[in-house]
C-alpha cells in the first residue's frame, strides 16, 4: 500500500516526464501503461483486506491552518473506483498510443491522461474534502485540455470551455458547501463528517451545504440541468471520451454522492431532490439519445441517462437501491468504455461515425464487432452479461419503492431507449445494411481492438460469475455507504419474477424501436429541436451572452473615457459618503466665534475670492496667469501676516517660477474655447459647490475641537539647545523632519527628470513619426 | 537598519542619475541594486520575524516628535515582495525596455519609484507617508509618460489628474487629523484618537482617508485611472506598477483602518466590505469585456483589489491573514502575467487577442508560463490563489458574511472565464497572420528567465502555503492588536 | 479668521473642482493649481492663526517667546508647496506634450485608451508649427 | 522671444548678486528666515533671469556641470549627511555638529550639509527644467 500513497506523486512526476519519454522511446511509449497496471495490481492485492472491512489510511499535514491534509483512505467504495480508474486507464493509454499514432501531440496526450488518472485516483482516495477538491479541480482542468486536444478546431475549444465553466461553477459551489460543513464540524475530514452526521443534520446550515455540494456533483456527473456539456465534450479524441466522459470522471459526482451518503441521506431534501434530478436525467438522457446519429453522441446521451439512473438509485436510498447503483456503476463503466473504444475503432477503420451511413463492417472488423456485440448486449441488459443483472436489480429496486408504478414505468421508458441505442451502436454498423457511401472498413492494430474486447469480455465474465464482484467489490462498497456490513448476492437467475417480465418487455420494445430507427428518428429529432430553445443547453449561451453584454455595458458606462465623468463621480462619491457619515454619525458643528477681522485680512481674502471667481470665467490665457499669480501672491502675504515668513518667501519664489513656467509653456497651448453646454456647467457648478461646502464644513467641524499640538512645544524647546537652530521651521525641515525633506527633494528631482525626458524623448519619437520630408516649411 | 530599503534605492537612483550617459553601467547597476534590495529586505524580514516589530527614529528625535520608521511583519512582507518584483523587473528590463527609454532616465525612475514604495511601507508617520506617496506618484507619472507615445500621454493625463485629486484629499485629511489629534505620528494618533470626545469626527475623517487611499488602490467607484492608463506604457512598466502601486494604496488602507480608525468598525468596515464586493464584480466584468491582453489584466487588478479589501472589511485576524497572503499571491501572479504578456507581444507582435494565436502549439514553455499564474489567479488548486481564496472564504463563513463569500466565488468563476478566454485566443487558436512565425523568433533569456523565476516563486507560494499563511497570520496578529504597534513605537503605553 | 479662511479654502476647492471638470486641459491645469492653494490654506488653518509672532528663537534666549505661531503646519505647507511645484511643472509640460502630440486640448477627444477607437492620425507638422498666440 | 538690452545688462549684474544673496540665505537659514529652499529658489531665479535675458546657451556655458549632475550631487550630499551619523552607529539623519563654531557661519553640522543638498537640488531642478524648455 505504500506504493499507492506514492502513486499520486509518481503520477504527477510521470505526467511531467511523459512527453520527454515519448520523444525518447517513440514507439514503445505505450509502456507508460505499466504505471496504471502496477497500481491496478496493487489494488487487486488489497481486495481481500478491504472486503474484510479494513480500510487503509494514511495522513500527512499539508496546510493544517486551513484544514487541508494529505489524508488518503482506501475503503470499498474507493477501491471500486480506483480499480476502474487504473484498469481502464491502462487500456486507454495503450489504445490512445495507437489511436493517435503519429499525432504531433501524442506526448502531451500521455501527459494529460496520466495527470488526469492521478487526479482521479486522488479524488476517490482522499479522505480530506479539500484534498478531494484539489484533485477534483485537477480532473476538470485536465478534462479541459483533453476536450480541447484538437485545439485548432473552434468547436473543440468551445466544448472544452463549456465543460470547464459548467463543472468549474459546480466545483466552486461544492467548495462553499465543504466550507460550510467545516464550519459546522470544525474539520474537513470526510470520515469525521460521517462520524458527526447527527450534528450536521441538526444544524440549520445543513440543507445549504447539501445543495451546494450537490451542485458540484450534478455538474460533474452531467445531471439535468447541467447535462449538456457532456455530449458537446465528444469533441475530445475518442479514448478521452471513453475514459473521462463515460468510465471515470463523470462518475466523480456519483462517487461524491455515494461518499456523502452516510452524511446527508438522513436529510429530508435528499430523496426528494436527488431522485427527481436522477429521474429526469435518466429518462431525458435516453430520449435525447434517440435523436442522435453520431456514434459518440449516442453513447454520450446514454451515458447521461446511465448517470441519471445511478443518482436516482442513490436518492431512493434503500439497501437494494444502493447496491443497484453500485452494480450499474461497474456494469456501465465496462460496457460503455468498451463501446466508446469501439466507436473509435469504427471511426479509425471507416472514417465516419454516422450510423446512417455505417453498416456491414463486421466482416472486415471481426474483433471490433465482437467487442461491440458483447458490450451492446450488456448495455441492452441481456443475459448472461453484467448489464442484465444490473437491469434486474433496477426493476427490483423501483418495484419496492414508493410509487412503484410511476417509477418503474419511467425506468422502462429509459431502458427501452437504452436497448434501442445499443442496437444502433453495436449491431447496425457491423451487421446492418451499409449506407450509400462506399466505406473501406478495416481492422486496426491489436492495440485498438484488444482493449474494447477485453472490457466487453469482462462484462461477460462478470455476468456469468456475478459473485466475483458481488462479494469482493459491491459488498464492501455498499458497506462504505451504509456504514454497516451488507450482504450482496448477485445471480443471473432469480426465477420467474416480475423483473424478468419487465426485462423481456424492455427488450421487445427496444428491439422494435431499434429496427424502426431510420423511420422514427427524424420525428424525434424534430421534437427535440422544437424543445431545444427552452432547454438548459440554450440557457448556457444565453446566460453567458447576458453576462457578457452586461459586462460590456457596465464597462462602457463606467470606463467611458470622459475624464470629467471620472472626476465627477469621485467627487460625488466623496460627498455622498461624507453626507452619509454625517447623517449616521452626526458630528458637532460649531461656528467659531467671529472676531472682527482685520483690515488686511479682509482685503487679502477679498482679492483671493474675486480672483478665484474671475479665474473660473477667464477667457484669455494672460488674464488667467495674472489672476492665478494674484491669488498666489495674496496667499504669500497672508502667510507673512500670520507669522510664517519662511513660507511667504518660498511661496513668493515658487509663485514667480510657476508664472514663468506658465508663460514659457502656455503660449504654446490653444486659446480657450467654450466647450461645455450650459446644463453641464450648471451641473458641474453644483457638484463643485458641494465639494467646497464639504471641505469648509470639515474644517469647521474639526476646528470646533480644540486640541493643542504637543509636537510644537517640544520643537520650540529643543530647537536651539538640541538642534542648534533658532529658526524652528527650518530646523524642522532639515533636522526634526529632515526625512520629509529628503523625500521632497527627490520629488523635485524626479519632476525635473520627467520634464526633460518627456520633452526630449517625445521630440526624438516625433522625428521618427514624421512623414517623409516633402512638405516641410523650413 | 530599517531605513535601508528606502536609502539603498535612493543611492542606486542617484548613481544611475550620475551614470546618465552609460546605458550599460545603468543596467548593471540596476541588477546590483535589485539584488542588494532583496538581500536587505529578506534580512529585515528575518529580523522582524525573530525579534518583533523594528522601530527607528530618524535623526534620533524621540517619538512622536521625530519621524518614526516602523517595520512590523506586514511591512516586512510587503517590502520583501516588492524587492522580489524589483529584482525580477530589473532583470526583465535588460531586454524589455528599449534603448531610448534607458537613455532618458528609466533606471533612475525605477529606483526612485521603489524608494517611494518602500518609504510608504515603512514609515510610521502620516505626513511622511504623504511624502513617500508623492515620490512614488511622481516617479510613476514619469515612467508612465516616458516615451511620449500617444496612448501613453493620453493615459498619463488621466492618471495624473485623478491621482493628484487623491493626493490632495489625502493631504487635506492629514491636515484635518492633525487639527484633531495634534500629532502626525501614527502610533501617537492611535493612542490619542480613541480618547477624543468626538469619535464621530474621527469617523468622518476616516471616510476621507478611505476615498483618498481608495483612489490609489483603485476600488469601486474610484478606479477609473487604472484601466485608462495601465496598458499604455511598455509592459515592463505595467508589470512593475501592477505589482507595487495599487498595493501601496491597499497597504495604506490596511494600516489606517487597523491602527487608527478602529473605533467604529460597525460602520467603516461594513462600508469597506460593501465596496470590496462591488470592486470585485465591476473589475471582473470589466475584464470580461476586454479583447486586449493587457487591458484585460488591468481590469483584473481591480477585481483582485476587491478580494484584498474583503479581508479588511471582514476585520478578523484570520481574514486579515488571508488578505496578506492574498496580497503576496496576487503580486507574484499578476506581475508574472504581465511579463508573459510582454513575451507574447514580442512573439506575435500584438496584445490584441483577436490577432494572437498558436503559441501553445509552437511555444509550450511560454504557454506554461502563462497557464500557471493564470490558473492561480482563477483560484485553481493547488496554486496559491486557491489557498488565498479559501482562507478568505473560511474567514467569511466564520463571521457569517455569506453574501460576500458568494460574490467572491462568483467572481472567481468569472476570473476563470477570462483567463481561459486568453488561453483559447492567444494560445490555442491557430495563428491569425500567416506572416508571423512565432516559432522562429528568439526570445531573449533576459525576458523568459526572470518570468520563469517569478512563476516558480508563485508556484512555491502555493506549495509553501502553510509557512506563508503562518507568517501572514503572525502579521495579522500584529495588525489586529494596535497596542503592539503603539508599544513598539512609543515604548510603554501610559 | 478661522471661519473666513475656511470659507476661502472652501471656495478655492469649489473653483478647483469646477475647473477640473472642464474639458479643456488648460482649464484643468488651472484647477490643479487652485487645488494646491486650497490645500495649503486648509493646512494653514489647522493651527491657531497668530499674527506677527514667527516661530523664531530670539538671539539672546534659549526659547521662543511665550506666544508664537505653530511651526509644524508651516513646515508641512512648505513641503507641500515644493512638492506641488514639482507636480505642477511636470503637469504643465505633460499637457503641452499632449497638445503637441494630439493637436487638441479637448479631453473629449482623448478617450482612446478607454474605449476602442480608430487610430486618430497624429497632428500634422503644419498644425504644430502654427503658433496660436 | 524678444530681448531687451536693458534686461540683459541687468541680468549680468543681478545674477551674481542673487547668487551671493542665496548663499547668505542658505547659511543663515538655520537661525533666521531663509534656508536651503529659499536660498536655492533665489539662486535659481537669478540663473533663470540670466538664461532668459541673455540666452539659454550662455547659461549652459556658465554652469560648471550639467544640471542633472547638480541634482544628483545635491541628492547625494543630502543622503551623505544622513549616512555620516549611520557610520557612527546613530540613526539616519542624526545631527552631528563640530564642537567649535566657524567664523561667520556659526555652528557647522550635518544639517547644514543637508540644507546644502536641498539648495543644490532646487537650483539643479529649476535650471534643468528651464533649459529643457528654453532650448527647444
Amino acid at each position: 500500500m505504500i506504493f499507492l500513497s506514492f502513486s499520486v506523486l509518481t503520477g504527477i512526476l510521470l505526467a511531467g516526464l511523459a512527453p520527454l519519454l515519448h520523444r525518447r522511446f517513440a514507439t514503445r511509449s505505450a509502456a507508460l501503461a505499466l504505471f496504471p497496471l502496477a497500481i491496478f495490481a496493487q489494488l487487486c492485492l488489497a481486495i481481500p483486506e478491504v472486503a474484510a472491512g479494513k480500510a487503509w489510511q494514511v495522513a500527512l499535514p499539508w496546510v493544517p491552518s486551513l484544514g487541508l491534509s494529505l489524508s488518503l483512505r482506501l475503503d470499498g467504495l474507493g477501491l471500486v473506483m480506483a480499480l476502474l480508474i487504473s484498469g481502464i486507464g491502462a487500456l486507454v493509454i495503450i489504445y490512445g498510443g495507437a489511436y493517435l499514432h503519429g499525432h504531433p501531440f501524442l506526448g502531451r496526450f500521455y501527459s494529460l491522461v496520466i495527470l488526469f488518472m492521478t487526479a482521479m485516483l486522488g479524488v476517490v482516495l482522499s479522505d480530506n474534502a479539500l484534498l478531494l477538491f484539489v484533485f477534483w479541480e485537477l480532473t476538470s482542468i485536465s478534462s479541459f485540455f483533453l476536450i480541447g486536444f484538437e485545439h485548432h478546431k473552434a468547436n473543440a475549444r468551445a466544448a472544452a470551455w463549456q465543460a470547464l465553466l459548467v463543472t468549474g461553477s459546480g466545483g466552486l459551489a461544492m467548495l462553499a458547501g465543504f466550507s460550510l460543513l467545516a464550519k459546522i464540524t470544525a474539520s474537513f475530514e470526510i470520515s469525521h463528517w460521517i462520524g458527526h452526521s447527527a450534528d450536521i443534520l441538526a444544524h440549520p446550515l445543513a440543507p445549504a451545504a447539501f445543495l451546494l455540494i450537490l451542485a458540484g456533483a450534478a455538474t460533474k456527473s452531467a445531471q439535468f440541468p447541467f447535462h449538456f456539456w457532456l455530449p458537446n465534450a465528444m469533441e475530445a479524441p475518442t479514448p478521452v471520451s471513453a475514459y473521462l466522459h463515460s468510465a471515470t470522471m463523470v462518475k466523480a459526482g456519483i462517487y461524491l454522492l455515494a461518499r456523502l451518503f452516510p452524511v446527508f441521506s438522513g436529510l429530508a431534501l435528499w430523496p426528494m431532490v436527488i431522485t427527481s434530478m436522477g429521474l429526469i436525467t435518466l429518462v431525458g438522457g435516453a430520449l435525447l439519445a434517440l435523436a442522435q446519429t453520431d456514434l459518440k453522441r449516442l453513447l454520450a446521451y446514454t451515458t447521461v441517462s446511465a448517470l441519471g439512473s445511478m443518482v436516482f438509485f442513490l436518492g431512493l436510498g434503500t439497501t437494494l437501491a444502493v447496491k443497484t447503483a453500485l452494480v450499474v456503476l461497474i456494469a456501465h463503466a465496462l460496457y460503455k468504455g468498451a463501446l466508446f473504444l469501439v466507436a473509435g475503432c469504427v471511426d479509425h477503420g471507416t472514417g465516419t461515425r454516422d450510423i446512417t451511413i455505417l453498416g456491414g463492417a463486421g466482416r472486415a472488423m471481426p474483433f471490433t464487432a465482437t467487442a461491440a456485440g458483447l458490450a451492446g448486449l450488456s448495455m441492452a441488459g441481456i443475459a448472461p452479461l453484467l448489464g442484465f443483472i444490473a437491469k434486474e436489480l433496477m426493476y427490483e429496486a423501483t418495484l419496492e419503492a414508493t410509487l412503484p408504478a410511476l417509477l418503474t414505468g419511467l425506468l422502462l421508458v429509459a431502458n427501452v431507449g437504452m436497448v434501442a441505442v445499443a442496437g444502433w451502436v453495436s449491431f447496425k454498423p457491423f451487421w446492418g445494411k451499409p449506407g450509400q457511401e462506399h466505406l473501406h472498413p478495416h481492422e486496426g492494430p491489436a492495440a485498438l481492438w484488444f482493449p474494447p474486447l477485453l472490457l466487453a469480455a469482462l462484462s461477460l465474465l462478470l455476468g456469468a460469475f456475478p459473485q466475483l464482484i458481488g462479494k469482493w467489490l459491491v459488498a464492501p462498497a455498499a458497506q462504505a455507504l451504509w456504514q454497516a456490513p451488507l450482504s450482496v448476492k448477485l445471480s443471473l437467475w432469480h426465477g420467474l419474477t416480475p423483473m424478468l417480465g419487465l426485462s423481456a418487455l424492455t427488450l421487445l420494445l427496444g428491439i422494435g424501436i431499434s429496427a424502426a430507427g431510420p423511420r422514427l428518428q427524424p420525428g424525434i429529432t424534430r421534437f427535440w429541436h422544437a424543445l431545444a430553445k427552452f432547454g438548459p443547453a440554450a440557457f448556457y449561451p444565453r446566460s453567458l451572452h447576458a453576462v457578457l453584454s452586461f459586462a460590456a455595458w457596465q464597462t462602457t458606462v463606467l470606463q467611458s473615457g470622459y475624464l470629467r465623468l471620472y472626476v465627477g463621480s469621485i467627487v460625488l462619491f466623496t460627498v455622498i459618503l461624507a453626507a452619509l457619515t454625517l447623517a449616521l454619525r452626526p458630528s458637532q458643528f460649531s461656528v467659531p466665534t467671529i472676531l472682527p477681522p482685520r483690515f488686511y485680512d479682509v482685503v487679502l481674502i477679498g482679492i483671493i475670492l474675486t480672483a478665484t471667481f474671475l479665474v473660473t470665467r477667464a477667457r484669455s490665457r494672460l488674464a488667467t496667469i495674472a489672476l492665478l499669480g494674484s491669488i498666489g501672491f495674496s496667499i504669500a502675504i497672508l502667510f507673512l501676516l500670520y507669522s510664517a515668513p519662511d513660507l511667504a518667501m518660498v511661496q513668493f519664489a515658487i509663485e514667480t517660477l510657476t508664472v514663468i513656467l506658465f508663460v514659457l509653456v502656455l503660449y504654446r497651448l490653444p486659446k480657450f474655447k467654450q466647450l461645455s453646454s450650459r446644463a453641464t456647467k450648471t451641473a458641474d457648478m453644483l457638484l463643485a459647490l458641494m465639494g467646497g461646502v464639504l471641505m469648509t464644513a470639515l474644517m469647521l467641524i474639526v476646528s470646533a475641537h480644540n486640541s493643542d499640538s504637543h509636537l510644537t512645544r517640544y520643537f520650540a524647546e529643543s530647537s536651539l539647545p538640541l538642534a542648534n537652530g533658532r529658526n524652528i521651521v527650518n530646523v524642522i525641515l532639515v533636522d526634526f523632519r529632515g526625512f520629509d525633506t529628503l523625500g521632497e527633494i527627490t520629488v523635485l528631482a524626479i519632476a525635473a527628470l520627467g520634464v526633460f525626458s518627456l520633452v526630449r524623448l517625445a521630440k526624438k519619437g516625433g522625428q521618427k513619426r514624421q512623414a517623409p520630408p516633402t512638405g516641410g516649411k523650413q | 537598519m530599517i531605513a535601508l530599503p528606502i536609502l539603498s534605492p535612493l543611492l542606486f537612483g542617484i548613481l544611475n542619475l550620475l551614470a546618465w550617459r552609460s546605458a550599460r553601467l545603468q543596467k548593471a547597476l540596476s541588477l546590483a541594486g535589485g539584488a542588494v534590495q532583496l538581500g536587505v529586505a529578506l534580512w529585515l524580514l528575518h529580523t522582524v520575524q525573530q525579534s518583533g516589530i523594528q522601530h527607528l527614529q530618524v535623526g534620533n528625535w524621540p517619538a512622536p516628535f521625530g519621524i518614526s520608521l516602523v517595520m512590523d511583519l506586514f511591512s516586512a512582507i510587503l517590502v520583501s515582495v516588492a524587492a522580489v518584483i524589483a529584482l525580477v523587473v530589473a532583470a526583465y528590463s535588460q531586454a524589455g525596455i528599449d534603448a531610448p527609454r534607458v537613455q532618458f532616465g528609466y533606471y533612475p525612475l525605477f529606483f526612485l519609484l521603489l524608494m517611494g514604495v518602500n518609504g510608504a511601507f515603512i514609515t510610521g508617520d502620516l505626513f511622511n507617508l504623504y511624502v513617500w506617496f508623492e515620490v512614488m506618484l511622481m516617479a510613476s507619472f514619469v515612467m508612465l509618460a516616458l516615451g511620449g507615445e500617444r496612448p501613453q500621454i493620453e493615459g498619463a493625463i488621466k492618471y495624473l489628474i485623478l491621482n493628484l485629486l487623491s493626493s490632495t484629499l489625502f493631504l487635506s485629511a492629514v491636515g484635518l487629523l492633525y487639527n484633531l489629534g495634534g500629532t502626525l505620528n501614527m502610533a501617537d494618533l492611535a493612542l490619542r484618537l480613541p480618547k477624543l470626545e468626538q469619535g464621530n469626527q474621527v469617523t468622518l475623517i476616516a471616510i476621507l482617508f478611505l476615498v483618498a487611499f481608495g483612489i490609489k488602490s483603485a476600488i469601486f467607484p474610484l478606479f477609473f485611472w487604472l484601466p485608462a492608463s495601465y496598458h499604455t506604457p511598455p509592459v515592463t512598466v505595467t508589470a512593475l506598477f501592477s505589482g507595487l502601486l495599487t498595493k501601496v494604496g491597499v497597504y495604506a488602507l490596511f494600516r489606517v483602518f487597523t491602527l487608527l480608525f478602529v473605533q467604529d468598525t460597525a460602520y467603516t468596515h461594513a462600508l469597506i466590505l460593501v465596496i470590496a464586493g462591488f470592486t470585485m464584480v465591476t473589475g471582473v466584468f470589466g475584464a470580461a469585456a476586454q479583447t486586449d491582453f493587457r487591458r484585460l489584466l488591468s481590469f483584473h487588478i481591480i477585481s483582485q483589489i476587491g478580494y484584498l479589501l474583503m479581508g479588511l472589511g471582514l476585520f478578523s485576524q484570520p481574514a486579515l491573514a488571508a488578505s496578506i497572503y492574498f496580497m503576496v499571491h496576487v503580486i507574484l501572479a499578476k506581475t508574472s502575467l504581465f511579463l508573459v504578456a510582454g513575451i507574447v507581444e514580442k512573439l506575435d507582435g500584438s496584445f490584441n487577442l483577436k490577432e494572437l494565436g498558436g503559441i501553445y502549439r509552437t511555444r509550450f514553455g511560454v504557454a506554461l508560463l502563462f497557464l500557471l499564474p493564470a490558473l492561480s489567479l482563477a483560484g485553481l488548486p493547488p496554486l496559491s490563489g486557491f489557498f488565498a481564496k479559501l482562507a478568505l472564504i473560511v474567514a467569511g463563513f466564520e463571521l457569517q458574511q455569506y453574501s460576500i463569500v458568494a460574490v467572491g466565488l462568483a467572481v472567481s468563476l468569472m476570473t476563470l472565464y477570462s483567463m481561459t478566454k486568453v488561453w483559447n485566443e492567444a494560445f490555442w487558436k491557430e495563428p491569425q497572420q500567416s506572416t508571423h512565425h512565432p516559432a522562429h523568433k528568439p526570445i531573449s533569456a533576459w525576458l523568459w528567465a526572470p518570468t520563469a523565476a517569478l512563476v516558480l516563486l508563485s508556484l512555491l507560494a502555493g506549495m509553501l502555503a502553510e509557512p506563508l499563511l503562518g507568517l501572514a497570520n503572525q502579521a495579522a496578529a500584529q495588525l489586529a492588536d494596535p497596542s503592539i504597534y503603539i508599544q513598539a513605537v512609543l515604548g510603554a503605553v501610559p | 479668521m478661522v471661519l473666513l479662511l475656511a470659507i476661502t479654502a472652501g471656495v478655492l476647492f469649489a473653483a478647483a473642482i469646477y475647473m477640473i471638470l472642464r474639458r479643456s486641459l488648460v482649464k484643468i491645469l488651472v484647477g490643479l493649481l487652485l487645488l494646491s492653494y486650497a490645500v495649503n490654506l486648509l493646512l494653514f488653518n489647522s493651527a491657531d492663526l497668530i499674527p506677527a509672532r514667527p516661530p523664531l528663537v530670539a538671539a539672546d534666549s534659549l526659547l521662543p517667546p511665550t506666544i508664537y505661531a505653530d511651526p509644524v503646519p508651516q513646515a508641512l505647507i512648505l513641503t507641500a508647496i515644493v512638492i506641488g511645484f514639482g507636480l505642477t511643472a511636470f503637469a504643465v509640460v505633460l499637457m503641452r506634450q499632449v497638445y503637441s502630440t494630439l493637436g487638441t486640448d479637448d479631453l473629449n477627444e482623448m478617450r482612446c485608451t478607454d474605449i476602442p477607437c480608430q487610430e486618430v492620425e497624429i497632428a500634422s507638422e503644419e498644425e504644430l508649427m502654427e503658433d496660436p498666440l | 522671444m524678444q530681448r531687451s538690452i536693458l534686461l540683459s545688462a541687468a541680468a549680468h549684474y543681478l545674477m551674481p548678486l542673487m547668487l551671493v544673496f542665496s548663499i547668505f540665505l542658505l547659511i543663515r537659514g538655520h537661525n533666521e528666515v531663509g534656508g536651503g529652499f529659499a536660498g536655492g529658489l533665489v539662486a535659481a531665479s537669478g540663473l533663470m533671469l540670466y538664461g532668459i535675458a541673455i540666452s539659454p546657451a550662455a547659461l549652459r556655458k556658465l554652469l560648471p556641470i550639467q544640471p542633472h549632475l547638480i541634482v544628483g550631487i545635491g541628492l547625494l550630499s543630502a543622503l551623505l549627511s544622513g549616512a555620516i551619523p549611520m557610520l557612527m552607529g546613530k540613526p539616519f539623519l542624526t545631527g552631528q555638529w563640530l564642537k567649535t563654531p566657524l567664523p561667520v557661519i556659526g555652528k557647522v553640522g550635518t544639517p547644514l550639509l543637508f540644507d546644502t543638498g536641498v539648495y543644490l537640488v532646487v537650483i539643479g531642478v529649476v535650471v534643468w527644467i528651464l533649459l529643457t524648455l528654453a532650448e527647444e
